[in-house]
Formats: C-alpha cells, sequence, structure tokens
C-alpha cells in the first residue's frame, strides 16, 4: 500500500518483535486465566463466549431464512421453527448485542482511556463474566432440553399459562445475564467517574468513554426492572397465579409495562457502545477532532434520558390508551434527534480531513449508512398511524435488524478491527478483512431491503409459512443472508489466523491519539507503567505529531 | 446525570469528586432511632383514627420522611459528596419515572375512546 | 445465455404472481399510503443526504488529495441546523401519524357492528344476525365495519394488510377496529401476534362482497338464531332475569335501555355503558353496582365464554323494553328457547 | 481517618492510588447497586400501587387479615436492627473491636427476630389457606361472620381479587426477606472476621458498604409496612 492512502505506520517487520512482557504472557495457565482480575484477559474471555454465542444465535437465523426460502412449512415442524426464533432472539439480545460491545472492546479500554491500571472491581467484573457463562449455559440446558417457543419478548399469558416448554429454565438464564450486565454497567459508571488519570477531565474523555457512560446507566436502572418482571413471570407460571392473568384479576399490559420499561432502553444499551467505537474510528481516519465534541457526548446522555420515557411505543396497538399512545409517540420523535446529531456530526467530521479507507473506516461508513436507514424507518414505526399497518411485520424485523445488526455488528467488527493490533499486538489481514466488510455490507442490504417491502406487504413476524406471492422477496432475502453468513464467518478465520501469522502491529499502528495507543500492544497488566498525566485534549492529533516529533528527535 | 462535570474539580487529580470523610456520632444516631421509633408510633396511631383520604397520605409521608431520615444519617448521605446524594436521587427519579409514565396510561384508559 | 423455456415460464410466471405493494382496498389505504410515501421521501431524501455527503467528503478530502487535516472544532450553527430541522420534520410526523391514528381507530357511529373472538388457533367471527365464520369474514363493501374483538387465551392480532388494518385483540378486554372496504375482492387475515405453535396457521380470507351479494350471503349463511336471541335463551337460562326483571322490586336494576345511556354507581361515579362495561359487569359486578342496588350479584368469571358473554351483550344491547323478560319468567320456568321473531335474524 | 496516604494498608489495591480513593469508590459503587435494588423493587411497588387502587375493597379486607402489632414490632426489630449497624459502623471506625462485633451481633439477633416474626405470620397464612395457588380459599373474605369477624362481607367477584393482594404480599415481604437472610448470612461473615480484628485498624469499607445494603432493606420495609399493614384499615365509604 502506498504511503498516500492509508496512516498505518508499522515497524521494520524485520527486526520488530512482540513486547517480552504483555497482559497475555503475565502468567500461565487455565487457572490464571480463569480467576484473573484483569480487565484485559475478562475481556478476551467475554470476547471469546461473545463469538461462540453469536455462531449459536447466526445459525439459528440460518435455519430460520431457510425454512422461509418456501412458502409452505416444509423443512421443519411449527413449533420448531417457533424454538429456533425464540433462540435467535434470546441469544442475539441478551448473550450477544446486550455485553457484544461493553464486555468486550469496553472493558478492554475503558480503564486504559481513562488512565487507570484497572476497572474499580476487578473482582466483579470477573463475577460478571462468571455470570454470564452460567447464563448462558442455563440458556442453551433450556435448548437441549428441548427449547422454549415463547419469543424473546415472554409475552404474557402465553409464557405463563399456555406453555410447557422450558420458560422457567430460559428465564432463570435470562435473569442472570441480566446480572452480569448490571455489573458490567456499574463497574463503567464508578470507573468512569472515580478512577480518572490526572488531568484526565470529563471534556478530554475519548466519546467512547460518554457512550459507554450512558449505555451503563441504562444497564444499572433498566435491567432490574426486567429481574423483577421475569420474577413475577416465574411466580405466575409456578402457582398459576399473579398479576398479569385477566381471569384472575391481573393485568396482561402490565406485564408489556414492565417488560418494555427495560426492553425499550435495552436497545439503546445495544447501540451507544457502538456508537462510541464509531466517534473512534471515524476521528482516526480522518485526522480531525470529532466534529462538534460536546454535541455528541451530549446526545449520548440525551438518547439514555429520553430512551427511558418511550417504552410504550412497543404497544400502540396493544391497548394503550389514547392520550398514552400520544404522548410516547411524540417522546419517540424526540429521542430521534439525538441520533440525527451524531449522524451529522460523524459526516462533518469527515470535512476538511485527511481520509483514508482502512477496514474499521469501511465498517463505520457501512454503521452511517445502515443506521440511518434504520433509525429512520424507526421514525416510521414510531409516528402512530404508520405503526397500525407495520407493526408486527416483517418491516419491523427489518427495522430493527438495521439497527442491531447493520449498526451494532458493524460496529462491534470495525471496534474490533481497530482494536486488533492493541489486543493481541499483531494486525490482521488488510485486503480480505476489506472484503469481509464489503461482503458484510453487500449481503446485509440483500437480507434486510426486501424486508421492509414484505413488511409493507404485510408479511407478519414469525411465520412460519407464508402466501405464495411473497416467495420472490423471501428468497431474496434468504440469498442475502448466505452472502452475509459467509461475511462473518471471514472474519473469525482471518483474526485467528493473524494470531500468529499477522505482522506486529507496533504501539499505535493508526497514529490514534487515545491513552490506549500511547501505550505498547499487548498492554502490559498495569497498563501503565506510571500514572500518566493527561494534558491534551481528545483527539488532539496535534499534539500526537508533536509528541512523535520529539520522540524521533531523542532517538536519533 | 449529565451535570456531574461541572462538580468535578479538575484539581484533585487522585480522588474526584470526593467528600471529607466524616463520622457521625453514636449520639446522632440515638436521636435518629428515636425519631424513627416516635414516627412509628404514630403511624401506627394514625392508622386507627379514620382520616378518609388522608390516611394513606400520612402513612406515605411519614413512611417518606423515616426514609429520608434512614438515608440522610444512617446511610451517611448528608456528609457523602454530590456525586451520592446525585446518583441517590437518580434512583428514586427512575422509579418515579417508571410509576407515572405507566400510570398515565391506567389512569387515561377511563378517559374513554375519544 | 440460453434458459430452458420451462424454467423461463416458471420465473415469468412466479415474478409476475409476486406483489410489491399492498393493495388498496379500504377508506383508509389513501390516507396510510400518503403517509407512507412521504417518510419513504423523507428516507430516501435523508439517506442520499448522508450519502452524498460521505461520498463526496471522502473524494474531496481522501488522504492523497488533501495531506493534512484542518482541525475544525465544530459549529453551533451547523448543530442548531441538524437538531432543528430533524425534529421539525419528526413532528409532522408525529402530528400526520396521529391524525391517522385516530382516523383508524375511531370508529363512525353509524358502522355496523361484528364480533371476533380469537382463539388459538382460529378466528371465529360472529355477525349480529347470528351468522358464524371460521377464519373468514364476509362483509359488504362501501359499508363502515366496526370489530369488536376479544381473545379467549392470550394475546392475537387481527390484520387486513390491504385494509391497513391491525389491531391486539387481548384477552380479558374487548378492543375494536373498524374499516369500509371500498373494492371487491378477497383479501389475507392474519393474526400478527405470536400466539403459540400453530401462530402462523391463524390466517384467514375477507371477504369483500357488493352490498346486493352480502345481503344474499347473510340470508344463506345464518344459523337461525341471532346473537341476541341467544343471548336472550342464556340470559333465561342462567337467571339472570330473575333479579334483572325489570319489576320495580327486583333486586337487580332493569336492563332495558340501559345501553349506551350514562349510569350512576354505587362508588359515587358515573359510566358510560358500552360493550365493555356489560362484559366487565358481567364478570366482576362488584365494581359496577348501579346506585341504589346491593352487591349481591354473584361472578360469572369463567362460568360463560366468550361467546356467550356477547350474546349476552349483544341482547342487552338490543333490549328496548322489560316485556320479553317477564314473559319469560312467567311463562317458561325453564331452560328452554325463547320464540323466535323473524325480523330479529336481520343485522 | 488515615492522614497519612503513603502508610499502604494490606487491604489497598494496587490500582487505587489512594486508601480514600479506593474507599469511596466502594461507597459509589455500592450506592449504585442499591439503584438497581430501588428499580428491582420497584416494579413490585407499581404493581401494588395499580391493584390497589382496581380492587380496593379486597386489598383492604385482606389488609384486616395482617397484624398490626406484630408488623408493629417488626418495624421496631427493623429500626433496631439499623441502629445497631449504623453503632458498628461507628465502632470501627473508632477502631473498638469488642464493641462493633457486640452491635453486629445485637445486629443479627434482631434481623433474626423479625425472620421469626414473618415466620408465624407466614404460617398462619398457611393455615388459613391464605397463600395464593390453587388451596386458595376465599369463605372467609366471603362469610366473615362465620369465622368471628366484623368485617363487612365481600361480594364473590370482589372476594377472588384477595388473591392478587396475598399474591403482591407474599412477592414483596418475600423478596424483602429474601434479602434479609443474605444479610444475615453476610453478618455472620462479618461477625467471624470483626472478631479475628479485621476491622479494627481503619479498613471499614466491607462494614460500611454492607451497613448501606442493611438500611436500604430497612428502608423498603419502612414502605412495606404501612403500605401492606397500615393504610387499608379504612374503606373509604
Amino acid at each position: 500500500m502506498s504511503e498516500s492512502n492509508t496512516i498505518l505506520k508499522l515497524p521494520d517487520q524485520r527486526t520488530a518483535t512482540m513486547p517480552k512482557r504483555h497482559y497475555i504472557n503475565n502468567e500461565d495457565g487455565l487457572l490464571s486465566w480463569l480467576l484473573t482480575g484483569d480487565h484485559k484477559r475478562i475481556a478476551m474471555l467475554y470476547l471469546m463466549s461473545i463469538t461462540v454465542f453469536f455462531f449459536i444465535g447466526g445459525a439459528f437465523a440460518g435455519l430460520i431464512r431457510l425454512e422461509l426460502l418456501t412458502p409452505q412449512p416444509d423443512l421443519v415442524s411449527s413449533d420448531t421453527y417457533n424454538k429456533l426464533f425464540t433462540m435467535h432472539g434470546i441469544i442475539m439480545v441478551f448473550l450477544f448485542l446486550v455485553p457484544s460491545v461493553p464486555a468486550t472492546i469496553g472493558n478492554f479500554l475503558i480503564p486504559i482511556m481513562v488512565g487507570a491500571k484497572d476497572l474499580a472491581f476487578p473482582k466483579i467484573n470477573l463475577l460478571s463474566w462468571y455470570l454470564y457463562v452460567i447464563a448462558g449455559i442455563t440458556i442453551l440446558t433450556a435448548l437441549v432440553l428441548g427449547g422454549v417457543d415463547t419469543g424473546w419478548t415472554f409475552t404474557t399469558p402465553l409464557s405463563t399459562h399456555y406453555l410447557n416448554t422450558h420458560v422457567l429454565t430460559t428465564a432463570v438464564g435470562v435473569f442472570i445475564a441480566g446480572f452480569s450486565s448490571i455489573f458490567t454497567g456499574l463497574n463503567f459508571i464508578v470507573t468512569i467517574h472515580r478512577m480518572r488519570a490526572p488531568g484526565m477531565t470529563w471534556f478530554r474523555m475519548p466519546l467512547f468513554c460518554w457512550a459507554h457512560y450512558a449505555a451503563s446507566i441504562l444497564m444499572v436502572l433498566g435491567t432490574p426492572v426486567l429481574a423483577i418482571t421475569l420474577v413475577l413471570v416465574a411466580l405466575e407460571r409456578v402457582f398459576g397465579i399473579g398479576v398479569f392473568d385477566p381471569t384472575k384479576g391481573g393485568d396482561p399490559i402490565l406485564f408489556q409495562h414492565l417488560f418494555w420499561f427495560y426492553s425499550h432502553p435495552a436497545v439503546y444499551i445495544m447501540i451507544l457502545p457502538g456508537m462510541g467505537v464509531i466517534s473512534e474510528v471515524i476521528s482516526t481516519f480522518s485526522r480531525k477532532r470529532v466534529f462538534g465534541y460536546t454535541a455528541v457526548a451530549f446526545s449520548s446522555v440525551a438518547i439514555a434520558l429520553f430512551g427511558f420515557f418511550v417504552w410504550a411505543h412497543h404497544m400502540f396497538i396493544m391497548g394503550v390508551s389514547n392520550y398514552s399512545a400520544l404522548v410516547f409517540s411524540l417522546l419517540t420523535m424526540l429521542v430521534a434527534v439525538p441520533s440525527a446529531i451524531k449522524i451529522f456530526n460523524w459526516t462533518f467530521t469527515l470535512q476538511k480531513g485527511s481520509i483514508t479507507f482502512e477496514t474499521p473506516m469501511l465498517y463505520a461508513f457501512g454503521f452511517m449508512g445502515l443506521f440511518t436507514i434504520g433509525g429512520l424507518t424507526g421514525v416510521f414505526l414510531g409516528a402512530l398511524g404508520m405503526d397500525i399497518q407495520l407493526t408486527e411485520t416483517y418491516f419491523i424485523v427489518a427495522h430493527f435488524h438495521f439497527v442491531m445488526v447493520g449498526g451494532m455488528l458493524m460496529a462491534f467488527l470495525a471496534g474490533v478491527h481497530f482494536w486488533w493490533p492493541k489486543m493481541t499486538g499483531r494486525m490482521y489481514p488488510e485486503s480480505l478483512s476489506k472484503l469481509a466488510a464489503v461482503t458484510t455490507f453487500i449481503g446485509f442490504n440483500l437480507t434486510f431491503l426486501p424486508q421492509f417491502i414484505v413488511g409493507y406487504l404485510g408479511m407478519p413476524r414469525r411465520y412460519h409459512s407464508y402466501p405464495a406471492e411473497y416467495q420472490v422477496l423471501n428468497v431474496l432475502s434468504t440469498a442475502g443472508a448466505t452472502v452475509l453468513g459467509v461475511g462473518y464467518m471471514l472474519p473469525v478465520l482471518y483474526l485467528a489466523w493473524s494470531l500468529k501469522y499477522g505482522a506486529i502491529a507496533g504501539n499505535n499502528p493508526w497514529q490514534a491519539t487515545g491513552l490506549e495507543w500511547q501505550i505498547q500492544s499487548p498492554p502490559l497488566t498495569p497498563n501503565f507503567i506510571e500514572t500518566p498525566i493527561v494534558d491534551y485534549e481528545a483527539y488532539d492529533y496535534e499534539w500526537l505529531a508533536r509528541k512523535t516529533e520529539q520522540e524521533v528527535t531523542t532517538v536519533g | 446525570m449529565s451535570e456531574h462535570h461541572e462538580y468535578h474539580d479538575p484539581a484533585n487529580v487522585t480522588n474526584p469528586e470526593h467528600a471529607e470523610h466524616h463520622i457521625v456520632t453514636p449520639l446522632q444516631y440515638s436521636f435518629v432511632f428515636l425519631t424513627l421509633l416516635v414516627f412509628t408510633g404514630v403511624t401506627v396511631g394514625a392508622a386507627y383514627v379514620e382520616l378518609g383520604v388522608l390516611n394513606p397520605i400520612i402513612a406515605l409521608a411519614i413512611a417518606s420522611f423515616k426514609a429520608v431520615v434512614v438515608i440522610l444519617f444512617f446511610m451517611h448521605v448528608k456528609y457523602q459528596s454530590r456525586l451520592i446524594k446525585i446518583t441517590v436521587g437518580a434512583g428514586f427519579f427512575t422509579f418515579l419515572a417508571l410509576v407515572t409514565m405507566t400510570l398515565l396510561d391506567y389512569i387515561s384508559r377511563a378517559w374513554g375512546l375519544w | 445465455m440460453h434458459i430452458s423455456p420451462v424454467l423461463w415460464q416458471f420465473l415469468v410466471k412466479w415474478l409476475n404472481a409476486s406483489a410489491l405493494f399492498p393493495r388498496e382496498a379500504s377508506t383508509i389505504a389513501p390516507y396510510m399510503d400518503a403517509l407512507y410515501f412521504f417518510l419513504l421521501a423523507m428516507t430516501v431524501v435523508g439517506m442520499a443526504l448522508v450519502g452524498a455527503l460521505i461520498l463526496g467528503f471522502s473524494i474531496r478530502y481522501r488522504k492523497a488529495r488533501n495531506p493534512v487535516a484542518t482541525q475544525v472544532e465544530g459549529s453551533t450553527l451547523l448543530e442548531a441546523t441538524w437538531t432543528i430541522i430533524p425534529l421539525a420534520l419528526f413532528l409532522v410526523c408525529f402530528v400526520w401519524g396521529a391524525l391517522l391514528y385516530f382516523r383508524i381507530y375511531n370508529p363512525p357511529t353509524n358502522a355496523m357492528n361484528i364480533y371476533i373472538v380469537g382463539k388459538q388457533w382460529m378466528w371465529k367471527a360472529e355477525h349480529p344476525g347470528g351468522q358464524h365464520e371460521i377464519n373468514a369474514l364476509h362483509v359488504p363493501i362501501g359499508r363502515p365495519v366496526q370489530l369488536t374483538m376479544i381473545s379467549q387465551d392470550v394475546f392475537h392480532s387481527y390484520s387486513i394488510p390491504d385494509f391497513r388494518v391491525k389491531r391486539e385483540v387481548i384477552p380479558g378486554r374487548y378492543t375494536t377496529v373498524w374499516f369500509q372496504a371500498t373494492d371487491v375482492g378477497t383479501y389475507h387475515l392474519f393474526c400478527t401476534q405470536y400466539c403459540g405453535t400453530a401462530h402462523s396457521a391463524m390466517i384467514g380470507e375477507i371477504t369483500a362482497m357488493t352490498p346486493d351479494d352480502y345481503d344474499k350471503w347473510t340470508r344463506d349463511s345464518t344459523s337461525g338464531m341471532s346473537l341476541a336471541q341467544n343471548g336472550e335463551r342464556l340470559f333465561a337460562s342462567m337467571g339472570c332475569n330473575a333479579c334483572h326483571s325489570g319489576n320495580a322490586a327486583a333486586r337487580g336494576p332493569s336492563l332495558a335501555g340501559v345501553y349506551g345511556s350514562k349510569l350512576q354507581l354505587n362508588d359515587g361515579s358515573q359510566v358510560q355503558v358500552t360493550d365493555a362495561y356489560l362484559r366487565d359487569a358481567i364478570l366482576n359486578p362488584s365494581q359496577h353496582i348501579t346506585a341504589g342496588y346491593a352487591p349481591i350479584m354473584p361472578t360469572y368469571q369463567g362460568q360463560i365464554s366468550e361467546d356467550g358473554l356477547i350474546d349476552l351483550v349483544e341482547y342487552i344491547k338490543n333490549m328496548q323494553t322489560n316485556y320479553r323478560v317477564q314473559q319469560t319468567l312467567t311463562t317458561a320456568q325453564s331452560n328452554q328457547a325463547a320464540p323466535v321473531t323473524p325480523e330479529m335474524v336481520k343485522p | 481517618m488515615h492522614e497519612d496516604h503513603h502508610e499502604v494498608l494490606p487491604q489497598h489495591l494496587h490500582h487505587f492510588a489512594t486508601e480514600e480513593q479506593q474507599r469511596e469508590t466502594g461507597t459509589f459503587g455500592m450506592w449504585l447497586f442499591l439503584l438497581t435494588e430501588i428499580m428491582f423493587f420497584g416494579g413490585l411497588f407499581f404493581a401494588y400501587l395499580l391493584f390497589r387502587n382496581w380492587y380496593y375493597d379486597a386489598f383492604v379486607a385482606a389488609s384486616n387479615q395482617l397484624s398490626i402489632p406484630l408488623g408493629a414490632f417488626n418495624t421496631v426489630m427493623l429500626i433496631s436492627s439499623g441502629f445497631c449497624m449504623a453503632v458498628g459502623v461507628w465502632a470501627a471506625e473508632v477502631r473498638k473491636q469488642s464493641l462493633l462485633v457486640i452491635m453486629l451481633i445485637l445486629t443479627t439477633f434482631f434481623g433474626l427476630v423479625f425472620i421469626g416474626v414473618k415466620y408465624v405470620e407466614y404460617k398462619e397464612k398457611w393455615e388459613l389457606h391464605h397463600i395464593p395457588g390453587a388451596h386458595f380459599d376465599v369463605s372467609q373474605f366471603e362469610n366473615p361472620a362465620a369465622y368471628g369477624l366484623k368485617e363487612k362481607p365481600l361480594a364473590p367477584d370482589m372476594a377472588e381479587k384477595t388473591q392478587v393482594f396475598f399474591f403482591l404480599y407474599f412477592a414483596m415481604t418475600g423478596m424483602h426477606a429474601l434479602h434479609m437472610i443474605i444479610g444475615v448470612g453476610l453478618l455472620v461473615w462479618l461477625i467471624l472476621r470483626a472478631r479475628r480484628g479485621a476491622f479494627s485498624s481503619g479498613y471499614v469499607a466491607p462494614i460500611e458498604n454492607f451497613g448501606l445494603y442493611w438500611h436500604f432493606v430497612d428502608i423498603v420495609w419502612l414502605f412495606l409496612f404501612p403500605l401492606l399493614y397500615l393504610i387499608n384499615r379504612h374503606p373509604l365509604h
């Protein structure tokens, strides 16, 4: 690659070596990993377990798309199909999307970015990973025992009185996963508030930290409501009496309220950390401070705040009062604004920059395009009347996949590629990863754009069979899913390959300004040899240039 | 929560958002203890008096007062940093958000369709 | 390139049979589609704007062309622009959407009423004239039709995409939706809320007919007993008439003409008597005691099916006098069917 | 306590700059955890609020089955327990080891008395068939005179709704009791450590943070007591 279209600056590969001591080889043996308090190792444990669950969830998605290739219910039985999409939803939401960026990249980077040696509570961080694993195993147990077919939303009274599948086991799993997420969020908030290095003021923090801070507030305050709701569902299922059963005087809408009080903020838990990644990537590859830093920072907090007040837009046709539907619709429109602000700020970060197009940047562009569509189609659903036609159809499926997969997963992959050299000390293969990024983008659009159309036609979600006239669009979608599958398999393969054969990255291959790039890669166990003193703003590339110049002169 | 930055003192580099440690004395605790006992008596007594709609209001007001006393003194929030105070406030704020926004639906359902 | 003619034919047929846009078959559909195209345009313009900016900046400011970045702090003016313009657009969407919502969920007063009972996994439609349909619904075109819906078990959702209407069917509560079909034809009916194993088989067909055909259909498919007549029989057999006899000394209030009136309750509140109120008062009587009466009515929770409740509601709705109630009390002390009045069969 | 920050104490974790920072960080973390507890109980409190308004008469009748003296006694027990805990924190701060141990034991004692009384109350409900579920019996509410009660009889449909009250009663007090039991378990562990002098040399964070948890559980009860026992005593007619 020529000098003019990349910022990548690797050490001379003939002489470069990996650092002698770093967090990976600091201690040996399986036990040293399983009992570690080091946030970087826990991040790695999370990364591995999350990847496993992503591919389990992805396999279910593949089976679902395969079944939908034909209008007839021919591949699997209806029961199996219902279990497939339930498991796909539960695994992807609770075991992949919620912990994806925070528990892996966030865990690895938040302490380093604020200049701390570790998260505030290393043991609770480890506990969070164990809870995650226990939750995962519990949910897989439910799967192995015969599965569960509630849909990921556990809608009462279906889940409490009408199913004899493993609802309890799954609910226990989700309950535990919730506490795993609470502990991660708690750790982040405390760390960001109390563990910042000297000079690291709030407005010198990378936007990645702001985004995680906002998401963590949602985790800490929202998740317990899900926990108590699941407890009530379990009690109702066991004792046959409860507060959600209309024949006994309960109200099933109460369940919807409590469930969505968590599950709507949960989508912000999923997307906000991804937005943090995008801010870092866009800035680094256009060599420019993020346009409107404060606006982007505050829009994260605004999303977190407004995010608590919009949940009933999941229930517009479910019998909430028309008055409250009005209020929630209005608030939904307001929460869309901070996302628009972010998109435009990122776009204008490019202006007057010096842009290069490495893989993380390609993923980030993918994010911006797909998230824009995902966000604007969200306005369709927030508009009351429109929601009547669109909700519970494939339109909504397409919408949240655009936000979650097109947004969050793209951001996750952008982040993994961006920080891969920092986490492992080695570069991924550039051209192969660009191919993967483009494949993912094409596959994604092919999969989910037809679903908007088939959704407006009226095809309901969670349908095992459908009218024949929807087939062409479904075939397109399945074809796209195949491409998408390839796009997701590629990174696993070449990233694994790069662990041994990748080029040695050096401290700062992207010449980025974050504190994490000023230390060795992979970092030492205590991150910093001495506590850093921060005397520059975030994304200050001039500071970096001066620093590099100084180093060159001292060495020379 | 966005106001936290205002309370951060950049000069305090090793321990941001901090409050001087304060030890509450057993004497203060005893006063608090007595207050709580007295108000428990009051709330039980009030329950036996017919006051109409005031009954639940008085009971909840006393309970809230007792909770605030416990939070301020037994839990030392009075002597903590503003960060802790805001945090406690944020918890109750979110709880109120849950209650009011959900009640909005239940109350307005009775207003009929349109 | 050579494609086998068989395959070619198949492909052409397949593509021709496939749909891209739903039919506009109700009076609401054009309103819905107008908003849809507005939103679609907004999305396309927004996407094009962001896409063009990204593309333009990527070309203009790529490293090869602009080796050194110029640091820009931000711009309050620009921030304000992209806060206010999207906000204004979204507020337009809000108002427009809300207006559409009222239109879809506010039935006109002259709408004919059809009851829908959802259960795992079928739709039962009950016309006031006593016609029952499973997984089907016959409606006349050019006439507003209101559906009063309830579920016997879990949440379902009644969706007719070509009419652009959908509403959740909830256990324990009536919900309503209305539409006015414009074109003769058959349309898909889906259950869109996940309701268990055979969710995707809980589908049916809406048949929109000319008013004449519809009248013919109603005559041909009547079961002989209107809902109100069924309700009358149930009213007698459950012993409702013992208290709700309309006599001055009766233990229960007279029900003649009660539907639609404002009722004074014994807890001081005033309520409008609607379908939902009647149903609730049968199942949870103690919360719906008419002023001046004692709370002695037993609950019928678990003793009457939703179909039975609909019969009763329909009967009370159409009850103008207590004449027939007292007739049944004095003449037939049994569970016999009440005599059929032919003119009541018509919807 | 520690003017001298250079003294490295055994409990000082390496990633904190000073012990004071470590201690305040712990407190902050504990408070965030308590926020999740507020929201956890918040869901239950909301369900209570809703159904109390819907089924007021049933809630009155069912609430009258609870014993105010037992509830009030338990409230006093919890307040005393909280007071001992607070004094215990003070004892740890001024490094009085034996006082700390005594106070922790008293805290545990009052907590156990609370749980014991709760057991008595639950047992009575069990005998009266007031546990929600298949064996729930409403006859006492439909016909209180037959049970020697001076209550107004409830209409049958309203009597059924007493089950909703008892479901919430058991869910709320049960969750609260579960927190108490976990707390007592932690107290035993703290007492053992305190006896070995673990908290008598300026390291009070575990005592302090446990105190926060214990007081929070108190606060939940301070609301449960009036809501479940007291404020339904007077039907609004």
